[in-house]
């Protein structure tokens, strides 16, 4: 099995916070890999580094053995890493379904300077992604008009547009009610399985870490401090104590 | 008390709310759920005075909250947590929590800040770091911080626990839970309440804008 | 020898164009609105400083009052005018694109500069005597007047009093929550719409200040507005919008740039400010002082 | 009964509206109402143009050269004005020129200064009754001679925009004929309607030269006396300004002694007694509270030509209002009496006026309260003024040949 | 009948057809007024379309002027007369221009772009107002085009320019439709929203913005030929920045979703300002700020969107049914 991603030695600070530090990470290709933490544990800014919003201050990223360190986030889009946002990242003024259109237009390669991006073809695309998310019903409306959770749905969606290698999802499920967290969860894993897609996500919900992941990997103040199958490190003292509180509340 | 009567709030002709009742009783604390644009958020805006009912009124402690500007309702003892927690971003944790009391006339700065520290200790440390550096979940520490120090009498948090490392949700709802008895009427808006459900006096369902079965917590 | 005079002759220019700026700044920072009429302002508070000074003069006043009638003008501008806009007018179209907001201020400069024109008439004011009142300042074989160091009092207070009251206060720091976000801030029990009138009123007392103390080195009348807008813009975007010390250093480089130029290069003064402006955002794209942005991701 | 349509375009807002667009506009209502009251002194009694009624249309000159275009086209198209008179901007008057020519309408251009008008084309329909800018400078050159000023060094201080490059030129080219000798010291271009001239103000003293040379005007003139003359620019140099009179109602007691001056003309202090002279400024002077500077001496000798060359046209046309061809023949060479003196229309073959014009040095009045304009000195009009087969530029590097002094 | 592209060409040539037939009925001075108002508002098509990726341009003055002069030079100096020729070299021109610029430009966003083009206008400004050469800030005349190797009558020239400006503008707003319906002009909107997004979706914002900046440059040039040959003259006012903030002006108020509404805002604002002047001399000024403010009060999104959005309606209806 290939390494899909490898981060080794990853540092990063912001004046006196430290948000990584010496991070090493090595994912196969077709891994699901959940990603914990208390707050401000640096597993956004992992994930920022790895797509290219920020530069590390040492240490290197490479992806199906190409280095990426240093490059930016369109480049590295383009060799098949997709990403959600913990905050949505969307084109508020235009409809869902345009919204889509565009992410599907962008996959497309060279934009056309005279083909109607409003395509059938593009179209029934978008309108199949919409619909696996259950955000048919919203096609139309404007994402400003959409509620949160919602729009989370429609970020990630977003993201899957494309036929990425590697996916990283930034808290998906945060937002998200109760009634569709799971089946949200069940459908990126149903679309991802087939393509075996390696994904990353950074969630707090260990319901749903014990459920999607392969492994786990749990961050405490820019450190790694478990790695490992799900029940091995939910089991680990440390984490029990900064991120899951299980700890503390046995005691 | 906090009175709702079958409000109607539309925001750029989406119907957010259709004919939404709410009454809760002083010192009460109440969950509100729904799915995802269900309404909640709205609910807590209109409160606020960000929207403005169509239709219906909403009254704290017997006063028409129609009457008074919106940002009178910090003077009322009522407090709000966001959903985007909202923070300046220039301003120091500490100072981000002592606005609504600088501008309060009633509140004693001193005494506040006790007391938000007494509850929170964590923020201790972070006083000094300007709010824009946080991660998100130290953010939304902070916005209920800052909801605490001037919501004496009525809070209103809007997915305080969403986002939140487990460790931390678990603190924030011992904190919130723990301010129970003290006269305070608290009003937390989730999409779902796992562990915190059991401590609610309430669960209050909304669905598509308007009221849904109710179920006793 | 030289060198000095550019400086003096850079920083007197500067401390001018400061108190405008500084206005200007203010209102953008605070409301969002880049305010192109702000030069209109300035045109009615020299108008208004003419009038008081001629006022003061009539009932028999000393003629050292004169200042103090130049400063009653400004704040009577304020006083009036900004509320009168800011409720009445801008009020209307708080919340919409910040594009449109510098339409509606392009909006209001045309009809102040006819408003002007019809309570002033088109006959130039000339107030000089304030001009006068500091004596002259022998140097070397320059002679300066006296008022131009005056001027750089002034502005180094005003800059002072603003940046005090904005990163050293209750207010000011109140002043920021409202900048983020008036919803919060208002959440939070502050009284957003008195801030915003308070700050334009600021704002707009800062533009008619810097015209009643232009009023003495020039003659009032139709036409003063246009030439100021430009480069009050050009200092506050070298600055960083919204950032009091980018305008103070604004103002100076734009100042030393042209007294540079024309001093040595007299020919290219007409594009220094631009040439500055320019050099400035290609190596800052945010001007100087840029403001914090919340993280996004 | 017919009327006949004036369109009157000059600056009612703006920088220029204060010291040239409405002081013109003023002399023009005045006119307007002295004409169709028949109150004019003779030959201009006769009520309204030949009897028929003078009826104006004002129109502001803000806004550049397109909107001009345009405004001169609705004029003729839209008002039916039988002419226009107007323009006080170079820029303007170049562009609406050749567009009144193709329109085939009748156009007067009654102040501004650039001579390319009729030295780049020919025109049939389109007029110029006042002297180009040309005169300025070279009557301000002849005068430092006439008066002996010793003159070693030359300071300059022009506006960057094309009056000021051409009246520094015209000086230049004038000042290298009669002193050949004299140096340039600086040579400062601040911005149109810069209003903070003390940069500039520290560059002129640090290198004071024997004259300062300046062609501002308005706001801009007005800024730089108030702001010199307490710096003493005035005691280091002697200031010299091409086209300064206008400011000198508005500055009074702040105006500086001693400054040589001209007015683009004998205008104002510096027009001749004559009783056509006398009952204009005086009427001027009732009416406006102000006695009347260049702009309205202008105005006031475009519009009496145009009143004699109408009744001319129309008596011509068997006392019908005449086409445009048939006013252009009217004025083409035609000279007529203003209170300035006589206006010629002898250059570009008919169509470009020349005059006489007058210098003189600033006096403050105490008893009067206002500048007097002493030791003057006037300069007939072909002293002054290029001959009709020379460019002005040409003819000053010529010597000024075939000048009648 | 269902290609878009197709429909949209149809449109564009029906429009050309009405207002070819226009032309032969209004009165001349309406001519002229309208072939301003259409080579103007080309200009603040261009920065419609700049505006739909997010940036606004107070400089384009800069590719006015530069497309104006070049036609004027051309015309006075090579004896090229085809107005077409002119007008087109005129567009490339203000294109070549602006081209060495948009890679530095595309860097920058909202008032900081808009100041940066500014700059760049009025660097232009200064440089032709001490051009002597080509008149200072008098600027120089331009003879008459021709058209097709026949010469324009000086009765006919009013309606020969209008149709020449009609016919190419109406070619090139189609040309503008046809590429904001495209796949770039979606993303180009994308970006105006959320530019960050548009980068991790694999493509470049600033690669669109420069190229959408040399495009409103072209256009920009077009217009600036087109007022040149109408106008019969040339100054570097065509590159003040009041004349920049004029076509801003009209591009706000058409609003970035329709671009005959560009035309109709131009239209208008010549219109309310050619009456206002002459009916109120003094205070045209004022005129034109009220009706600014009750235009922006009333229409908030624009001109356009007094039909846009019930065009938008429409089509989410028909989504709907399929
Ligand atoms: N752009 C930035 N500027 C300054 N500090 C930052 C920035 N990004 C992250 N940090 C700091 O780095 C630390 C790690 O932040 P990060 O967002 O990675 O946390 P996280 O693990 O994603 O937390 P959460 O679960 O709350 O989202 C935090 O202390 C945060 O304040
Ligand atoms: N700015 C807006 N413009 C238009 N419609 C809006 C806007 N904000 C909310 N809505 C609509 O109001 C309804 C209620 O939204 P609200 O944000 O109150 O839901 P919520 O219950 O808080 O959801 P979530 O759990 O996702 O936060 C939704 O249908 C939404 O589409
Ligand atoms: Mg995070
Ligand atoms: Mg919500």
């Amino acid at each position: 099995m290939t390494t899909m991603l490898s981060a080794r030695g990853l540092m990063k600070s912001f004046g006196a916070v430290t948000a990584a530090d010496d991070v090493n990470i090595e994912v196969p290709s077709g891994q699901r890999v959940s990603l914990i933490g208390s707050n401000g544990a640096g597993k956004t800014t992992f994930v920022n580094m790895v797509t290219g919003y920020l530069k590390p201050d040492a240490g290197t990223i490479a992806l199906d053995g190409r280095e990426i360190t240093g490059l930016g986030p369109r480049r590295i889009t383009r060799l098949g890493v997709a990403r959600s946002f913990q905050i949505p990242q969307l084109a508020l003024d235009m409809t869902a379904l345009d919204n889509m259109l565009v992410a599907a237009a962008c996959n497309d390669g060279e934009l056309s300077f005279w083909k109607p991006a409003r395509s059938p073809g593009r179209r029934a695309r978008a309108m199949a992604l919409l619909e696996r998310f259950d955000l048919a019903a919203h096609a139309q409306r404007k994402v400003s008009e959409l509620p949160g959770g919602v729009r989370k749905l429609l970020d990630i969606a977003m993201a899957l547009t494309g036929q990425p290698k590697l996916l990283l999802l930034d808290e998906p499920t945060s937002g998200v009610s109760v009634e569709e967290k799971f089946p949200m969860m069940d459908t990126i894993a149903g679309a991802l399985a087939a393509e075996k897609v390696t994904v990353l996500f950074v969630e707090h919900d260990m319901e749903i870490v014990t459920r999607y992941a392969d492994r786990v990997i749990a961050f405490y103040s820019g450190r790694v401090i478990a790695d490992d199958p799900p029940d091995a490190v939910l089991a680990d003292e440390q984490v029990q104590r900064y991120v899951t509180g299980s700890l503390r509340q046995g005691a | 008390m906090l009175n709702i009567e079958s409000v109607n709030v539309t925001i750029q002709s989406v119907q957010a709310l259709r004919g939404f009742s709410l009454a809760v009783e002083r010192g009460s604390m109440v969950g509100l759920v729904g799915r995802n644009g269900a309404g909640k958020t709205t609910l807590l805006r209109t409160i606020m005075g960000h929207l403005t009912p169509i239709a219906g009124r909403v009254s704290w402690d017997g006063v028409d909250l129609a009457t008074v500007p919106r940002h009178a309702r910090a003077a009322m003892g009522v407090g709000y947590m966001p959903e985007d927690r909202g923070l300046v971003p220039e301003l120091t944790v500490e100072e981000n929590i002592l606005v609504p009391v600088w501008v309060s006339k009633t509140l004693d700065e001193r005494e506040r800040l006790a007391r938000v520290y007494e509850v929170l200790p964590e923020l201790r440390e972070m006083r000094e770091r300007r709010a824009l550096l946080l991660s998100g979940g130290q953010q939304k520490l902070v916005a209920l911080a800052r909801a605490l120090a001037v919501g004496t009498r009525l809070l209103l948090l809007d997915e305080p626990f969403e986002g939140v490392a487990p460790a931390l949700s678990q603190r924030l709802s011992e904190v919130v839970f723990g301010l129970r008895g003290k006269d305070l009427t608290v009003v937390i808006a989730q999409s779902e309440l796992n562990h915190a459900a059991s401590m609610l006096d309430r669960e209050v369902v909304i669905e598509r804008g308007a009221n849904a079965k109710e179920k006793a917590a | 020898m030289l060198a000095l005079t550019i400086l003096i002759d850079g920083i007197v220019y500067a401390s001018w164009l400061f108190i405008v700026a500084l206005g200007l700044t203010l209102v953008f920072g605070v409301l969002k609105i880049l305010n192109i009429a702000h030069g209109s302002f300035y045109a009615v508070g020299a108008y208004a400083a003419a009038s008081f000074v001629g006022w003061f003069a009539t009932l028999g006043l000393a003629p050292e009052l004169s200042p103090v009638a130049m400063l009653l003008a400004a704040v009577a501008v304020a006083a009036l005018l900004a509320p009168l806009t800011e409720r009445g007018l801008l009020r209307v179209f708080y919340g919409r694109d910040e594009v449109l907001l510098v339409l509606v201020t392009y909006a209001l400069f045309l009809i102040l500069e006819d408003v002007t024109k019809l309570v002033w008439g088109p006959t130039p004011y000339y107030v000089s005597e304030p001009y006068m009142l500091f004596g002259n300042v022998e140097f070397g074989t320059l002679s300066y007047v006296g008022y131009d160091f005056m001027l750089i009092i002034v502005a180094v207070l005003c800059g002072l009093a603003v940046w005090w009251g904005l990163n050293r206060t209750r207010i000011g720091k109140i002043v920021l929550a409202v900048i983020h976000s008036d919803e919060i801030a208002s959440s939070m029990g502050v009284n957003v719409s008195r801030i915003y009138t308070f700050a334009f009123m600021f704002g707009i007392f800062l533009a008619a200040l810097a015209g009643a103390l232009t009023a003495p080195m020039v003659s009032v009348q139709p036409g003063l507005s246009v030439g100021v807008i430009i480069v009050s813009f050009a200092v506050v975007i070298i600055g960083g919008l919204g950032s009091i010390e980018g305008a103070a250093i604004g103002a100076l480089i734009v100042g030393l740039a042209r007294a540079l130029a024309v001093h040595t290069w007299p020919a290219a003064e007409l594009f220094s400010i631009y040439i500055a402006m320019a050099i400035v955002l290609v190596f800052r794209p945010e001007g100087l002082f840029q403001r914090v942005q919340a993280r996004k991701i | 009964q017919e009327t006949f349509r004036i369109g009157v375009v000059s600056f009612l807002s703006g920088q220029a509206a204060e010291s040239f667009g409405i002081p013109a506009v003023n002399g023009a209502k005045l006119l307007v109402e002295a004409f169709n009251n028949g109150a004019a002194p003779a030959p201009y009694d006769k009520k309204g143009f030949g009897g028929m009624t003078v009826e104006a249309i004002y129109v502001d000159e803000a806004g550049g050269a397109t909107k001009q275009v345009q405004e001169l086209k609705n004029l003729y198209d839209r008002e039916n004005v039988d002419v226009v008179v107007g323009y006080v901007s170079s820029g303007d008057c170049l562009a609406v020129a050749p567009v009144a020519e193709e329109m085939k309408r009748f156009l007067i251009l009654y102040d501004c200064g650039t001579p390319r008008i009729f030295e780049e084309r020919d025109y049939e329909y389109v007029f110029r009754t006042a002297a180009h800018a040309t005169m300025d400078n070279v009557a301000l050159g002849r005068y430092l001679k006439a008066k002996n000023v010793k003159v070693d060094s030359i300071n300059y201080i022009n506006q960057d925009y094309a009056w000021g490059h051409d009246s520094l030129k015209d000086f230049q080219l004038t000042m290298e004929q009669l002193y050949p000798n004299a140096k340039t010291g600086q040579d400062l271009r601040p911005k149109f309607g810069a209003g903070q001239y003390g940069t500039e103000i520290s560059a002129l003293l640090q290198k004071p030269a024997s004259i300062t040379h300046s062609s501002l005007w308005g706001g801009d003139l007005q800024a730089l006396m108030l702001q010199s003359a307490p710096r003493g620019l005035m005691k280091r140099s002697q200031v010299v300004l091409s086209a300064g009179d206008h400011v000198l109602p508005g500055l009074g007691d702040k105006m500086p002694d001693g400054v040589i001056l001209g007015a683009r003309g004998a205008y104002g202090l510096m027009s001749p007694d004559t009783p056509l002279n006398r009952w204009w400024f005086s009427e001027y002077e009732k009416k406006y509270n102000v006695y009347p500077v260049q702009a309205p001496y202008r105005m006031a000798q475009a519009l009496l030509g145009l009143k004699l060359v109408a009744e001319k046209a129309i008596a011509a046309n068997g006392g019908k209002k005449p086409s445009p061809e048939q006013l252009a023949a009217a004025l083409k060479g035609f000279e007529w009496e203003s209170p300035a003196g006589k206006i010629q229309m002898v250059n570009g073959k008919g169509h470009q006026a020349i005059q006489p014009t007058a210098i003189g040095r600033t006096q403050y009045n105490k008893e009067k309260k206002r500048v007097d304009i002493v030791d003057i000195v006037r300069f007939p009009a072909e002293c002054v003024n290029p001959p009709a087969d020379m460019k002005a530029e040409d003819w000053i590097k010529a010597g000024f040949k075939g000048a009648k002094c | 009948m269902d290609n878009p592209i197709l429909k949209t060409a149809l449109a564009g040539g029906a429009a050309i057809v009405a207002l070819l037939a226009a032309g032969f009925v209004m009165p001349k001075w309406l001519l002229f007024l309208s072939t301003m108002a259409i080579s103007h508002g080309l200009v603040s098509m261009g920065i419609v379309l700049l505006m739909r990726s997010g940036v606004v341009s107070f400089g384009q003055g800069f590719v006015f002027a530069a497309g104006g002069y070049a036609a004027a030079l051309l015309a006075n100096h090579t004896g090229i007369t085809d107005a077409v020729v002119l007008v087109l070299g005129g567009g490339l021109a203000a294109a070549l221009l602006a081209a060495p610029f948009s890679p530095l430009l595309s860097r920058y966003r909202g008032i900081f772009f808009a100041m940066l083009t500014l700059a760049i206008s009025m660097v232009l400004y200064g440089i032709l107002v001490k051009s002597e050469a080509m008149g200072g800030s008098d600027g120089f005349n331009v003879s008459r085009p021709t058209l097709f190797g026949n010469e324009i009558s000086s009765e006919g020239a009013n309606l020969a320019l209008y149709s020449v400006a009609v016919v190419l503008v109406g070619l090139l707003a189609t040309v503008a439709r046809v590429y904001s319906d495209s796949v770039r002009g979606m993303v180009s909107l994308a970006i105006r929203e959320n530019e960050l997004r548009i980068e991790y979706l694999g493509a470049s914002v600033s690669g669109a913005i420069a190229v959408n900046f040399v495009f409103a440059a072209f256009l920009g040039g077009v217009g600036g030929a087109l007022t040149v040959l109408a106008l019969g003259h040339i100054e570097p006012n065509f590159s003040y920045w009041t004349t920049s903030g004029e076509f801003v002006f009209v591009a706000i108020l058409s609003g970035h979703h329709s671009m005959l509404a560009v035309f109709l805002a131009s239209f208008v604002v010549e219109v309310v300002r050619s009456f206002s002047n002459l009916y109120f001399p003094n205070t045209w000024q004022l005129a034109m700020g009220l009706f600014l403010l009750v235009v922006i009060r009333f229409l908030p999104r624009g001109l356009g969107s007094l039909w846009i959005d019930r065009q938008v309606a429409r089509r989410a209806e028909q989504e709907a049914r399929a």
